[in-house]
């Protein structure tokens, strides 16, 4: 569904993604580990059209959408929890729910998935009206997920899903995650805990310094010997 | 080993919410002590209290026995208590060495040059492993980086006691090592004692001395580490019930 | 050089730069004709025209720069006050001859310097000679005065004031900031004192504002409006502004079309009418033609432009200009020296025509109240 | 410092030294003007090129310098030479009690505030005319009783330099560090250990007080003190004048008032369209150079002698 | 009694003209962060727009209204794309730009429309008396009506629309306004447009009433940035609460206080609010 090939990506002079290819089925979800400042964020971002690759091509659901701007690509059917959260501060908990509607299709449903991501994080639902810069840090990264539930996407990427979230959240999290596997939404996730990231995948990619070195299924890389020690720190 | 920072009956509301309501707490010199609970608890409230950000609409706060209940975050921070940012804060079209700079004019000690500060800066960088960077204009950094610089910068104004927001959040299990390998320095080498809020339960646990631990405002329970896993409260309100 | 240089200075800019529009075009007939007859001392003659903005510092600035970049012989030219009395001042320093056309206050000419010389209206004598008694004579028992926050409208409201006090009129003065638009509040304010003629010392588009509304909270016409300084009741905008409410609206003027004091008025307004295809509206450009001609006559006769020379045939003056024959005060002492005053009439807007109704020697035609 | 770095201010202030001799009056007059543009752009630039604080009030300090200055001496007596100190000071004071308003408030609200303040100001002038002569201008003494251009224009010049050197100290200092760090993200300032508030209102302080003085020394070398020197047009040319020359940058406003007063009595022959052409200007460079004539001429020079 | 009525409803017109050529700046500031200088100008382009059409083209005026109002949309469209669009997130970059700008303009306008004040031709003339107690100009009371009408179009749409949500989402976060789909090049340019077209929109309102000069063009820019400080920024309830508190302290003060310092009362209580309530009365207190 999702193809990058061969992808080379420049932030200002320095170039931080050097031939990068990956793809996700229908259906999957995939996860990227790396060091920080491997490029995962850049690689999500280029997806996104955030950053338009100087060589290659990204193909979603067999459209190029390489040089496409961001809310084209949002509108068909991508969303995002950004690294840093980047709710609208000002905007209250409830109108950035509704922002996350904001393409034709998901309009219609608002009402429905806002009591869905209600049910999912009920804090969300006490805080409803209060402005959301105000919120607690996990409560922000809870407002983020929500908000890129609200278009009901069917390619979701997570750049670092738990940041934040206690460790309670983040199990129920993950339960929320699986749900929306059944449901049938492709999720590409960057996860620093390693661990719980390839728990819950199929196939990984380890990014380093801007490459990929490896790639599997979860299994393959839980067992890897590099991997545990690099990333799983056993 | 004396107390360096104490709050008595800490309470700060927003509205109709109590974010921290009625807190006692205490650092001892040298010590590590978290802090945790879950989202919202009022961690990072209790943060901006004793950093002076906000001030309590109840409670005393003390430093060294000396009242700060009242002193603006500038006051405070000269006094000998920094901190980063949950949500970082970089001086974002600076350079990390100016970033760095700005924490050491900030200490207020006068008579030096801007050479030597800068100095002092470069070594302050590398020792938060960011040497390399001092050129980089902050806003280009990786969230991470930025994290780790304003760690920095907290450094840099040479305080007693240093508040840690979550700046271990986003790093991967073998990068933490190395940061609370940091964080060991930090005690050992520069003497400060320090505060961290964290969700990383397996290195806050492994790292503190002891842990204090807040749900919706208010402490639940305050231990070594061993004392709070075990504890049916945290579990309920933070840990979750299979994992411990 | 074979050119003689005019030194001209008035607002191009600013809120008055309708003036500057003015001052060219009379500069331009005014060089036609001079020029036509062969310029002066057998030199063309030319215009070096300097923006004032309206403001006296950049006034005085300018004036500078005529004296000693373009070293003019003479300058003229000149309608705020505010300017002209910052202008002297470095007419004085550089001793450059200066002949002012419509700056009113009373003190350019009280300060008695040699090179300063006023061929144009002043505060007192307009108040004196015309306001002052056209109130009287014409019996009106309750004056307002309302004037802007400039030092023309202070001058010549306190002179009026004490005017008013001699007559015996009651009479009450009302200070209005220059940009109001809205007099709504001032206006109410004088309603309550019911007097039956207003003497508005407003200039710009503020006493188009302000007879609008007279108009709209029911003052005017009841009661009189006159117009202190002219040239925005003239404005080809007046009417297009006020509306009905311009109607037996008064204002001062020097200029009517039927009413040609001289022959070289005669000639200007058909000089100008076969320049423009229009009738001239603002008797400024009037005022800055007569100023040329005066200044070209000085150096004519003075035969150099050698400034002592200037001054001193300046002094002998008797010329013939559109609005009669020019003879400067040479009694030192008061505002008088170095003075000509062009005569002046106040004319009524009757049925949108312009209706001379005082002085009454050259009325056409008699007040409508 | 290197010794690059030190000869070229010093041959500029000798080259500085010459322009009496053989300059006519005229041009004269335009450098001292000129020179007063440098010290309005220079210390305007301090707070709105260094700390971001876009300030429509500097033109209005200037006013009060000189109105301050040019009152005392015409009802007092009291000579310029006290008067301007004075009308500094009264800058300066004027300039911390608006700093403390606007401290609390950053961007736009100290721009809009600053705004009010000046037509306040404009206001009280044009209306006190009893005291300030309104509109018809205050005339006022000059400092020298025999009047020469070359007198004031070394005053100017001398008074100019120690200005900028007072400025070119403060940008590098520690100070013109910390006025960076309280812009980039006041309350990460404010946590390591910057004193915020004073840093803002000691940048506003002392850039008013420097406006105080120039507007002084204009005042009296015109020898006529009008609402001008305080009105927004006024404001508008430093403005202009800093932008062109590029804000943010020490040398910048310096070459941006002497460019812009040079091209001003160039185009002045245009008349009406004169303040168009300048607006187009500083227009075209805001928009494609924001760093100003000196980015276009490249960092490199600027490098050699400033920072 | 009758004269203090008087005050108080011209007081109350004036507040709600003082809003209507506010709520351009107050939405622009709020939506996009930049303060819009060449207001004013705006404003009296539009004046003179629907000047000459309905004067020297002999458009309707009821044609020649919206006719400047969209004129004025597509230069606020123009500026958008090739002034402003560069300046985002620098508030200082764009306060510099739309200064030099509105010298520009106002200059222009001097040029091309020379200095004499005009105005369009009333669409009603006369007065109302009101009560038997004073009269009162037909053509204020007609633009106080419109105006009370567009005001309540604009809380409308930027409330309760998607457009009105989407532009206060690109305010905050362009990038991530984008990532949920939102075409931010377009929203951006459609918010300045539309803050243009209200200036625009005022102009040929009050126009009518107070002739536009090219040189007036400051004062009405000063009067909105009161206004919306007063009200606090991008408030569009503190707008309407702003202009009417300037047009009441406007009135009064100058009928009981002093004719002369009728404008200096609205910078004195700027001054105050922003001692008192630095974010203005209905603005949000951030950090
Ligand atoms: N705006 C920028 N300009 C230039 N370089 C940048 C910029 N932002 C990030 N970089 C660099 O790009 C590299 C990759 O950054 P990226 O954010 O993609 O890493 P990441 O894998 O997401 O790391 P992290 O785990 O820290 O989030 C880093 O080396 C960083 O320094
Ligand atoms: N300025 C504010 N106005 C209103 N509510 C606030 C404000 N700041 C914090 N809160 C609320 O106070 C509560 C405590 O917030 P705080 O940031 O202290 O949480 P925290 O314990 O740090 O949580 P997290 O682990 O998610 O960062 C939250 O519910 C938050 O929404
Ligand atoms: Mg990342
Ligand atoms: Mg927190």
């Amino acid at each position: 569904m999702l193809e990058v090939k061969g992808i080379n990506v420049f932030r200002g002079e320095a170039q931080i993604l050097w031939n990068m290819s990956i793809s996700v089925e229908q259906g999957e979800i995939v996860t990227v580990l790396g060091a920080n400042g491997s490029g995962k964020t850049t690689l999500v971002e280029s997806i996104l059209g955030v950053h338009h690759p100087k060589m290659g091509k990204i193909t979603f659901l067999g459209e190029e959408i390489t040089f496409r701007s961001s809310f084209l690509i949002a509108r068909m059917g991508v969303s995002c929890v950004p690294e840093g959260r980047r709710i609208f501060k000002d905007m209250t908990v409830y109108e950035n729910l509704e922002m996350g509607a904001y393409p034709m299709k998901a309009r219609s449903f608002l009402k429905e998935t806002v009591g869905w991501v209600y049910s999912l994080f009920p804090v969300l639902r006490e805080r409803g009206g209060q402005i959301a810069g105000t919120l607690s840090g996990g409560e922000q990264q809870m407002l983020a997920i929500g908000r890129a539930l609200m278009s009901k996407p069917i390619l979701l990427l997570l750049d670092e899903l738990s940041l934040g979230l206690s460790p309670k959240i983040t199990k129920e999290i993950y339960g929320t995650i699986k749900k929306l596997h059944q449901e049938k939404v492709t999720i590409l996730l960057i996860e620093q805990n390693a661990t719980l990231a390839l728990r819950h995948c199929y196939r990984g990619y380890i990014l380093e310094t801007g490459r990929i070195t490896l790639q599997g299924t979860s299994q393959e890389l839980l067992g890897n010997e590099h991997i545990r020690k690099a990333y799983l720190g056993l | 080993m004396g107390t360096i920072v104490e709050g008595k009956g800490l309470s700060k509301s927003f509205g109709g919410l109590t974010a921290v309501k009625k807190i006692d707490f205490y650092l001892e010199e040298g010590e590590i002590v978290g802090l945790i609970g879950p989202n919202g608890a009022g961690k990072t409230t209790l943060f901006n209290l004793v950093s002076g950000i906000f001030h309590p609409d109840e409670g005393k706060l003390f430093l060294n026995g000396r009242d700060i209940t009242e002193l603006r975050p500038f006051e405070i921070c000269r006094l000998g208590i920094g901190r980063t940012f949950q949500i970082v804060r970089p001086f974002l079209k600076m350079s990390c060495l100016e970033n760095v700079m700005v924490g050491i004019i900030g200490r207020n000690d006068r008579n030096r040059g801007r050479a030597e500060i800068g100095r002092e800066a470069e070594d302050l960088l590398k020792f938060v492993g960011l040497d390399g960077f001092e050129g980089t204009i902050a806003g280009n950094l990786t969230l991470i980086q930025k994290k780790r610089l304003e760690m920095a910068r907290a450094l840099a104004t040479e305080p007693r006691a240093i508040l840690l927001d979550e700046v271990l959040a986003g790093l991967n299990p073998s990068e933490i090592l190395q940061a609370l390998a940091l964080i060991e320095t930090i005690r050992s080498k520069l003497k400060m004692t320090i505060f961290w809020i964290e969700h990383v339960m397996g290195a806050i646990m492994k790292a503190s001395d002891r842990i204090i631990v807040l749900d919706q405002g208010e402490k639940i329970k305050e231990g070594k580490p061993e004392e709070i896993v075990s504890d049916p409260r945290v579990i309920g309100a933070y840990l979750g019930e299979t994992d411990a | 050089a074979d050119i003689i240089k005019i030194g001209v200075v008035g607002p191009r800019t600013g809120p008055a730069a309708a003036t500057g529009k003015a001052f060219e075009e009379g500069i331009a007939i005014a060089l036609d004709h001079l020029n036509a007859k062969g310029g002066v001392l057998g030199k063309q003659v030319e215009v070096v025209f300097e923006d004032t903005g309206g403001v006296p510092e950049k006034a005085a600035s300018a004036f500078e720069k005529l004296a000693t970049r373009d070293k003019v012989p003479i300058v003229v030219g000149e309608s705020h006050s505010s300017s002209a009395l910052a202008e002297i001042e470095v007419a004085n320093r550089y001793k450059v001859p200066f002949i002012i056309c419509e700056a009113w206050h009373d003190d350019i000419t009280k300060k008695n310097y040699k090179w300063v010389f006023r061929a144009g209206p002043v505060n007192s004598g307009v108040v004196d000679f015309y306001i002052a008694p056209f109130v009287k004579d014409n019996g009106f028992k309750k004056v307002a005065i309302v004037r802007e926050n400039s030092d023309w409208g202070v001058g010549i409201a306190e002179r009026t004031e004490t005017n008013m006090k001699n007559f015996g009129i009651p009479f009450t003065t009302l200070k209005v900031e220059r940009e109001s638009k809205d007099f709504y509040t001032e206006l109410t304010k004088i309603k309550a004192e019911n007097p039956d003629i207003i003497l508005a010392y407003i200039y710009g588009t503020g006493l188009h504002f302000f007879v609008s509304q007279a108009n709209e909270v029911g003052l005017s016409p009841k009661c009189l409006i006159l117009d202190g300084a002219g040239p925005p009741s003239l404005w080809d905008t007046f009417w297009k502004n006020v509306g009905k409410a311009g109607e037996l609206e008064l204002f001062m003027s020097s200029m009517h079309e039927k009413v040609h004091l001289t022959p070289t008025s005669r000639k200007f307004w058909d000089d100008y009418k076969k320049k423009y295809g229009k009738d001239p509206t603002d008797y400024k450009t009037r005022s800055i033609y007569n100023v040329v001609l005066i200044a070209a006559d000085a150096i004519h006769r003075a035969k150099s432009t050698e400034n002592e020379a200037i001054v001193a045939a300046l002094e002998k003056t008797n010329l013939e200009v559109t609005t009669g024959i020019v003879k400067f005060g040479l009694k030192q002492g008061s505002y008088e020296y170095h003075q000509w005053m062009p005569p002046m009439l106040v004319v009524q807007w009757q049925d949108q025509k312009q209706v001379v109704v005082y002085p009454k020697d050259a009325a056409t035609g008699s007040l409508k109240k | 410092m290197n010794v690059k770095k030190f000869w070229i201010p010093v041959v500029f202030i000798i080259l500085a030294i010459f322009p009496p001799f053989f300059l006519s009056q005229y041009w004269l007059h335009v450098m001292i003007i000129s020179l007063f543009y440098v010290m309005m752009a220079s210390s305007w630039n301090l707070i709105a090129g260094f700390t971001g604080q876009v300030s429509f009030a500097h033109a209005a300090f200037s006013g009060i310098g000189a109105y301050v200055s040019g009152m005392l001496a015409v009802y007092l007596g009291l000579s310029p030479w006290l008067g301007i100190l004075v009308g500094m000071g009264v800058a300066a004071l004027l300039g911390l009690g608006l700093g403390y308003l606007c401290i609390r408030m950053g961007g736009i609200y100290l721009s809009l505030t600053t705004l009010g303040f000046s037509e306040i100001l404009r206001i009280i002038i044009t209306n006190e005319d009893r005291w300030t002569r309104g509109t018809m201008g205050l005339q006022v003494p000059g400092f020298f009783t025999e009047y020469s251009k070359a007198s004031y224009y070394y005053l100017f010049l001398i008074i100019a330099i120690l200005l900028l050197i007072v400025i070119y100290w403060i940008i590098h200092s520690e100070m013109g560090l910390t006025f960076r760090a309280v812009l980039n993200d006041e309350l990460a300032a404010s946590s390591s250990g910057i004193n915020t508030i004073q840093v803002r209102i000691l940048a506003f302080t002392i850039s008013s007080a420097m406006a105080g003085l120039a507007g002084g020394l204009y005042g009296h070398y015109l020898m006529l003190i009008t609402p001008d020197i305080p009105s927004l047009g006024q404001m508008f040319l430093v403005l202009a004048m800093a932008v062109i020359g590029g804000m943010g940058s020490f040398v910048g406003p310096i070459l941006g008032s002497f460019l812009l007063e040079i091209l001003s009595e160039y185009i002045r022959i245009y008349g009406e369209y004169h303040v168009l052409i300048f607006g187009l200007v500083a227009l075209s460079v805001a928009r494609f150079a924001p760093e100003g004539v000196i980015g276009i001429l490249g960092k490199k020079w600027e490098s050699v002698w400033a920072r | 009694m009758s004269e203090f009525l008087m005050y108080l409803t011209n007081g109350i017109v004036m507040g709600v003209i003082h809003a209507i050529s506010a709520i351009g700046v107050s939405l622009i500031v709020g939506i996009m962060k930049v303060v819009n200088f060449a207001h004013g100008e705006l404003y009296i382009f539009a004046g003179y727009f629907s000047y000459h059409l309905s004067i020297s083209l002999g458009v309707p005026p009821l044609l020649a209204m919206p006719l400047s109002v969209f004129f004025i949309f597509l230069v606020g469209i123009g500026m958008e794309r090739t002034l402003i669009r560069p300046t985002y997130g620098d508030e200082m970059y764009s306060l510099i730009i739309t200064f030099v700008l509105s010298i520009v303009l106002q200059n222009a306008a001097l040029l091309i429309f020379g200095p004499y004040p005009n105005k369009p031709p009333n669409l009603i003339s006369g007065a109302t008396n009101i009560f038997g107690l004073y009269h009162y100009g037909n053509q204020r009371l007609l633009s106080f009506f419109i105006s009370i009408g567009i005001l309540v179009f604009i809380f409308y749409l930027i409330k309760k629309t998607w457009f009105g949500k989407s532009i206060r989402a690109v305010s905050q976060d362009r990038g991530m306004a984008s990532l949920v789909g939102v075409d931010h090049y377009r929203v951006n340019m459609l918010s300045f447009g539309l803050g243009a077209a209200l200036a625009g929109t005022a102009g040929v309102v009050i126009a009518p009433i107070f002739p536009v000069t090219p040189t007036g063009s400051s004062a009405i820019s000063l009067t909105a940035f009161v206004v919306v400080v007063l009200g606090g920024m991008g408030s569009l309830k503190g707008c309407v609460v702003g202009g009417l508190i300037l047009g009441m302290m406007e009135n009064l003060g100058a009928a009981y206080i002093s004719t002369m310092y009728r404008q200096i009362f609205g910078f004195i209580i700027l001054i105050l609010v922003l001692v008192f309530r630095p974010w203005g009365l209905f603005g949000q207190k951030t950090q």
